[in-house]
């Protein structure tokens, strides 16, 4: 991008018609299309000046406007008696019983993370507490959803060993705690990892603020640090475009640095603002900084803005007006006080150390057009550097309905079915080639903080106590699990989600609890490929067709586009979060570990569908087949049963669904976290211990007769598989290992790869 | 009054454990680095000073070093270099003015 | 009577209200304190607590020692009152020269939170005093700078005056002589990496730090009824005084 | 061959953030340090490396720094000092010993 082309015009030459003519081809460097740029003009009546060019540059990218996606995501369901607040907002709010709510969002930062790891994910997880925060909300959890290439590559542990450390040192040191997450190796992830982090709040149900900026004469107020030229195009170069094979360096912009210590001031700054009622609304500063905040929080309200760019603290000399409203800077918050209260504003942000500087004050809209405008001022009552409505840089964003196609060999690779390969003799190395333990991870990663976390890393769902200061007490509690399956989604990126969303959903209801609500972080290719955004079509529908099934609202998400490196779009990867709550969390639940003596009884029909399985994909190369079936009234029925098991108080020892590796694998995780062997008889075949379907528990229980008769009373196929003890892991004569074999094959798969 | 830049090493005391150091040190064979011994990790801390001569300025810096930027029980400082900034004396340091 | 404990809160502080929840569970009572407060009030002993005072910025600990709250907790405990630091609580105690020695980073460069065995060593401290020489407690460790380190000399003296308060059975940060807390010469003061607040609920898998906090807050209730006739406060001679603004 | 000891200093980009040492910045008036404007927080890297000469032991230096010390995309490095250590080919350094 040519910096000097963009220089602010000449005092007093602005928004005149016509006056500041741009460059024929400057919209394009700055990632607009000619269809694009005549659109501001016909939004203007009159060309656009650099610093509105600007503006609708980086709240038109992809990355703010979700303009590939946007006419897709409409067919989510959002509605639910519990949703407070869906899709559209910061965050989705959904109202959790006592008199407390719940915020949740996930969001990615899978371009930053590629060019500066340690840096992009601390940001990602700055960025995720903001939007938590901006709704009213104490963040009181994290999760990560992290994808990488393969360990055998230097430049993978690099990535992977940056990304961990970010979220480590960022989220430890604002304190929130990490409290589990995803982790995932395929090669397609190998230069262009995924980061998707999620934040979990909560606040009293009458806290809940929105970003809006109402009354005319209230003042913004711009919050936490200074302003520097970071990011500075980032939106549209660093988010929106892809990286190629070699030349990353010619994409990489200024990297934006994380202040942990600053984003802790801010958020006790402003929930003691909050709390105080001193402030109408508050907004984050993220992607598109200033010019989003302002204009979203206007133009939500329907009113303009006035904002001085001279009053906006400064970290570098020198800044240009359109670097200052479209800087990226990170740990700033965008407060609209009334003047009332603002010496109240300033005193509380002096005592948290925090900054706090007038910029601008809200304005009615213009009465001819019934607009409101926002209008950036060289210092108060200076000249005029750009005039637009302020609504249109959010609401009139293109929307495209890009072309899409399924892949040309779909029905070849539906028809070529994994149950044909050939079965191993012995199962035992597919299932040593398997284990991972991720606590490599999350041992790096506070999970312990504000005394809540009740059940930590390494089990199907976190389980929180729900609790905080100034939160009204509760017996409740919060389950949360994060879920994503790559292999599934590219047999099939439709039942692949449908899938999904009903793994996570058991995993919440091993948990304990009820699945309450769902947000997703859809990380696709290059949407200018027909048949990426069919997987993005076919995948929404997914979600749609199994959220609606089981009654679960989807109340926030966030689209990652143009994830490719060499031109090989990565395979679609939606994630999803499923939050459930437990009704009464008395005492630690049973999680995934046994007890000697204890019977293993396996809950859901019996599955041996291959498509997509590790087994196939990673461990035979085997991409094709048709994945498994599903029937939604049969899973509800499964996660109430399993609610019912979890609660009852002393029944359950242990339980874990089946999922990734199946069935062997769900055993060997078992016996792996309790260091007690498994003993099981007869499994009808590879196909059985290898199939992923949801649908199965195993629980770990000494009244297995009493749990087969509730099971099957509810309408669910039960049966016992064996016994828990021992110090080998044998499942009839397909699996036959000694648990410290298994356990050294478990620990070295990060540890062996990553520690020196 | 002149501005004047210091360059403040930190280092470990020898027999202070340096594991950042080890680190990069135990990872040089493996790029090639096969002439590199000894690797030690301190800070450097550049800071600009308002003072009437370079010898103030020093003493400043000493100053800071031993009441802040290091800590004796397991740090040693040093300053490395001190110069006087062009026309500093009205020019406003940018970066994190204070409120 | 049930003691007050003050728990000072840094910009960057984060397990203050994890302490007080603590406390209370222990059955004492629990006031924040503020780190410009001239002054502790009228407190019976206080807790640092772990965090991210001022972002560990420089150095953990190295901009909180000079809080305004930390010359009143130099004169509290120069007069025999009890005060413990957890975790970056124990790393400002050695940056303000109250405890001597220093934290650094963890052997293997990363962050480790993990729930760790550790073993009393010494039950003649305000920490400890309740507790069974040589017992093992379940205790979670959470820091990056947690390593313990002195010189030859100091680490002598800790030894010979057993001020060594807890060892960790299975060193997690490569922590001299496996050291997890010391105390000072007079026994009041005590630091540790480990959170016994931590431990303090059943809800959440181990109570084994309450016998931690029943012994502060009997210390507390006992310093509270004798302040200043206790054992006098004896800074060693190579304990650096706080530098007082 | 002969032994050389280089000091490298890795700092961040101007126009990069750099919060530890602002926030450092912020803290020093209230600590009495009035006359202290700016303070940027780096690393100092002192490296030992076998070489014919200086010139040689330089290089090594800057592909050191380039590959490994610093990351180019945020960081920008300088070798402050390149010096000769005395007899050093055979005296084996202490601490931080290679493997
Ligand atoms: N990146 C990560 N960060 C934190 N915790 C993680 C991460 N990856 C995995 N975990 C934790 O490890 C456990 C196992 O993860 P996973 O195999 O994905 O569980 P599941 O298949 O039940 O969803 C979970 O408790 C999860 O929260
Ligand atoms: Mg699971």
């Amino acid at each position: 991008m040519d910096d000097e082309s963009l220089t602010v015009p000449a005092p007093g030459a602005v928004p005149a018609p016509g006056a500041v003519p741009v460059g024929a081809d400057v919209h394009r460097a700055l990632g607009l299309t000619d269809e694009e740029a005549a659109a501001i003009v016909a939004i203007l009546g009159r060309p656009p000046n650099h610093v509105e060019l600007a503006m609708y540059a980086v709240m038109w990218s992809e990355h703010c406007s979700y303009k590939s996606s946007r006419r897709h995501l409409g067919r989510l369901p959002t509605d639910g008696p519990h949703v407070l607040v869906g899709p559209g907002e910061n965050a989705g709010v959904v109202d959790v019983g006592d008199g407390i709510a719940v915020a949740i969002r996930i969001e990615s930062h899978n371009h930053p993370s590629a060019v500066e790891p340690y840096q992009g994910a601390a940001t990602g997880v700055g960025g995720i507490l903001r939007d938590i925060f901006t709704m009213g909300a104490r963040p009181i959890a994290l999760m990560d959803a992290l994808f990488f290439g393969t360990l055998d590559d230097a430049r993978t542990r690099w990535l992977m060993e940056g990304v961990v450390a970010g979220i480590s040192g960022y989220g430890n040191s604002v304190g929130v705690p990490t409290v589990g997450g995803e982790l995932t190796f395929a090669p397609g992830y190998a230069r262009n990892p995924l980061v998707n982090v999620l934040c979990l709040g909560v606040l009293p149900v009458e806290r809940l603020v929105l970003a809006r900026a109402t009354g005319a004469g209230n003042l913004a107020v711009l919050l936490g640090s200074p302003t520097g030229r970071d990011g500075i195009g980032g939106v549209s170069v660093l988010a929106s475009a892809g990286f190629g094979g070699a030349d990353d360096g010619a994409k990489r912009p200024s990297v934006q640095v994380g202040d942990p210590y600053e984003e802790k001031r801010l958020v006790e700054a402003c929930l003691e603002l909050l709390d105080r009622h001193l402030v109408v609304g508050v907004q984050d500063l993220g992607g598109a900084g200033l010019a989003c905040a302002t204009s979203e929080t206007a133009g939500r309200a329907g009113m303009g803005m006035d904002v001085d760019v001279r009053a906006v603290p400064c970290r570098e000399p020198g800044m240009a007006p359109y670097e200052v409203m479209t800087s990226e800077s990170q740990e700033r918050m965008l407060a609209i006080v009334t003047p009332a209260d603002l010496d109240e504003v300033h005193a509380v942000c002096r005592r948290w150390e925090v900054r706090s500087a007038v910029v601008g004050v809200v304005t009615d809209p213009d009465p001819a057009s019934g607009t409101g405008r926002l209008r950036i001022l060289d210092g108060r009552g200076g000249h005029v550097l750009a005039d637009v409505p302020a609504a249109s840089l959010a609401d009139d964003a293109p929307r495209y309905d890009r072309p899409l196609a399924p892949p040309r060999d779909l029905e070849r690779r539906r028809a070529d079915d994994p149950a044909a390969l050939p079965a191993p003799a012995d199962c035992t190395e597919d299932l040593l080639a398997m284990v991972l333990d991720p606590s490599w991870v999350y041992r790096q990663y506070d999970h312990q903080l504000f005394l809540n976390t009740v059940v930590a890393p390494g089990s199907d769902a976190a389980v929180l106590r729900l609790a905080a200061p100034g939160l009204p007490t509760s017996a409740k509690g919060l389950a949360l699990s994060t879920d994503s399956n790559p292999r599934w989604c590219s047999v099939d990126p439709r039942r692949g989600t449908e899938l999904l969303v009903a793994e996570s959903a058991l995993n919440v209801a091993c948990g304990g609890a009820r699945p309450l609500a769902l947000v997703n972080c859809l990380n696709f290719g290059n949407p200018e490929h027909p048949e990426v955004m069919w997987q993005l079509s076919e995948s929404v529908d997914g979600m749609a067709a199994a959220c609606s099934a089981l009654g679960i609202p989807v109340v926030g998400g966030n689209v990652s586009l143009y994830n490719e490196s060499g031109g090989a779009d990565i395979d679609p990867t939606p994630v999803v979060a499923v939050l459930g709550v437990v009704d009464r969390l008395e005492r630690v639940p049973a999680t995934v570990t046994l007890v000697e003596g204890a019977s293993l009884v396996l809950v859901g029909g019996t599955r041996t569908e291959l498509a997509g399985s590790r087994w196939a994909v990673e461990r035979r190369d085997h991409r094709g087949g048709a994945l498994a079936d599903w029937d939604p009234h049969g899973h509800r029925r499964l996660l109430d049963a399993v609610v019912e098991l979890v609660g009852r108080p002393g029944l359950l020892v242990g339980v874990h669904d089946v999922a990734d590796g199946g069935l062997a694998l769900a055993l060997a995780e078992l016996a792996l976290r309790s260091e007690v062997g498994v003993r099981v008889g007869e499994v009808a075949g590879h196909g059985e211990l290898f199939s992923e379907a949801p649908g199965r528990v195993v629980v770990a229980t000494f009244e297995a007769d009493r749990v087969v008769g509730m099971c099957r009373a509810a309408g669910l196929d039960a049966r016992v598989l064996g016994e828990a003890g021992g110090d080998r892991v044998v499942v009839g004569d397909l699996v036959d290992v000694a648990l410290a074999e298994l356990r050294a094959a478990w620990r070295d798969q990060l540890a062996g790869a990553l520690e020196d | 009054m002149a501005s004047f830049e210091l360059l403040v090493e930190v280092r470990r005391r020898e027999g202070i454990a340096d594991p950042e150091g080890a680190t990069v040190q135990r990872a040089l064979p493996a790029l090639g680095f096969d002439t590199v011994g000894r690797v030690r990790m301190g800070r450097a801390i550049r800071v600009e000073v308002e003072a009437p001569d370079e010898a103030a300025a020093r003493a400043v810096g000493v100053s800071l070093a031993n009441r802040l930027l290091a800590n004796p029980v397991m740090e040693d400082s040093e300053i490395l270099a001190c110069r006087a900034l062009p026309g500093a004396a009205d020019a406003a340091p940018g970066a994190g003015e204070p409120r | 009577m049930t003691a007050t404990v003050g728990v000072v809160v840094f910009p960057g502080s984060n397990c203050e209200h994890d302490v007080v929840s603590g406390i209370e569970r222990a059955g004492g009572h629990a006031r924040l304190l503020w780190h410009q407060d001239p002054d502790l009030g009228d407190v019976d002993a206080v807790v640092l607590p772990g965090g991210f005072a001022h972002g560990d910025y420089l150095r953990a600990g190295a901009l909180a020692r000079f809080a305004p709250v930390m010359a009143a907790v130099t004169d509290f405990a120069a007069a025999g009152g009890p005060v413990v630091g957890i975790c970056n609580g124990f790393q400002v105690l050695t940056e303000a020269g109250l405890l001597p020695g220093a934290l650094q980073k963890n052997r293997g460069l990363r962050f480790v939170c993990a729930t760790v065995p550790v073993e009393v060593s010494s039950t003649t401290t305000v920490l400890t005093e309740l507790a069974g020489q040589g017992q093992v407690l379940a205790l979670p460790v959470n820091h990056f700078v947690g390593s313990y380190t002195c010189d030859r000399r100091t680490l002598d003296e800790l030894r010979a005056e057993e001020r060594v308060v807890v060892r960790y059975v299975e060193n997690p940060n490569g922590s001299l002589d496996d050291i997890a807390g010391i105390c000072n010469p007079g026994r009041n003061v005590v630091g540790l990496m480990p959170h016994p607040e931590r431990a303090s609920d059943p809800l959440l898998g181990s109570v084994d730090g309450l016998v931690l906090l029943r012994s502060l807050l009997h210390a507390a209730a006992g310093a509270g009824a004798g302040a200043g006739a206790g054992a006098g406060p004896l800074l060693s001679a190579h304990d650096q005084p706080p530098i007082s603004l």
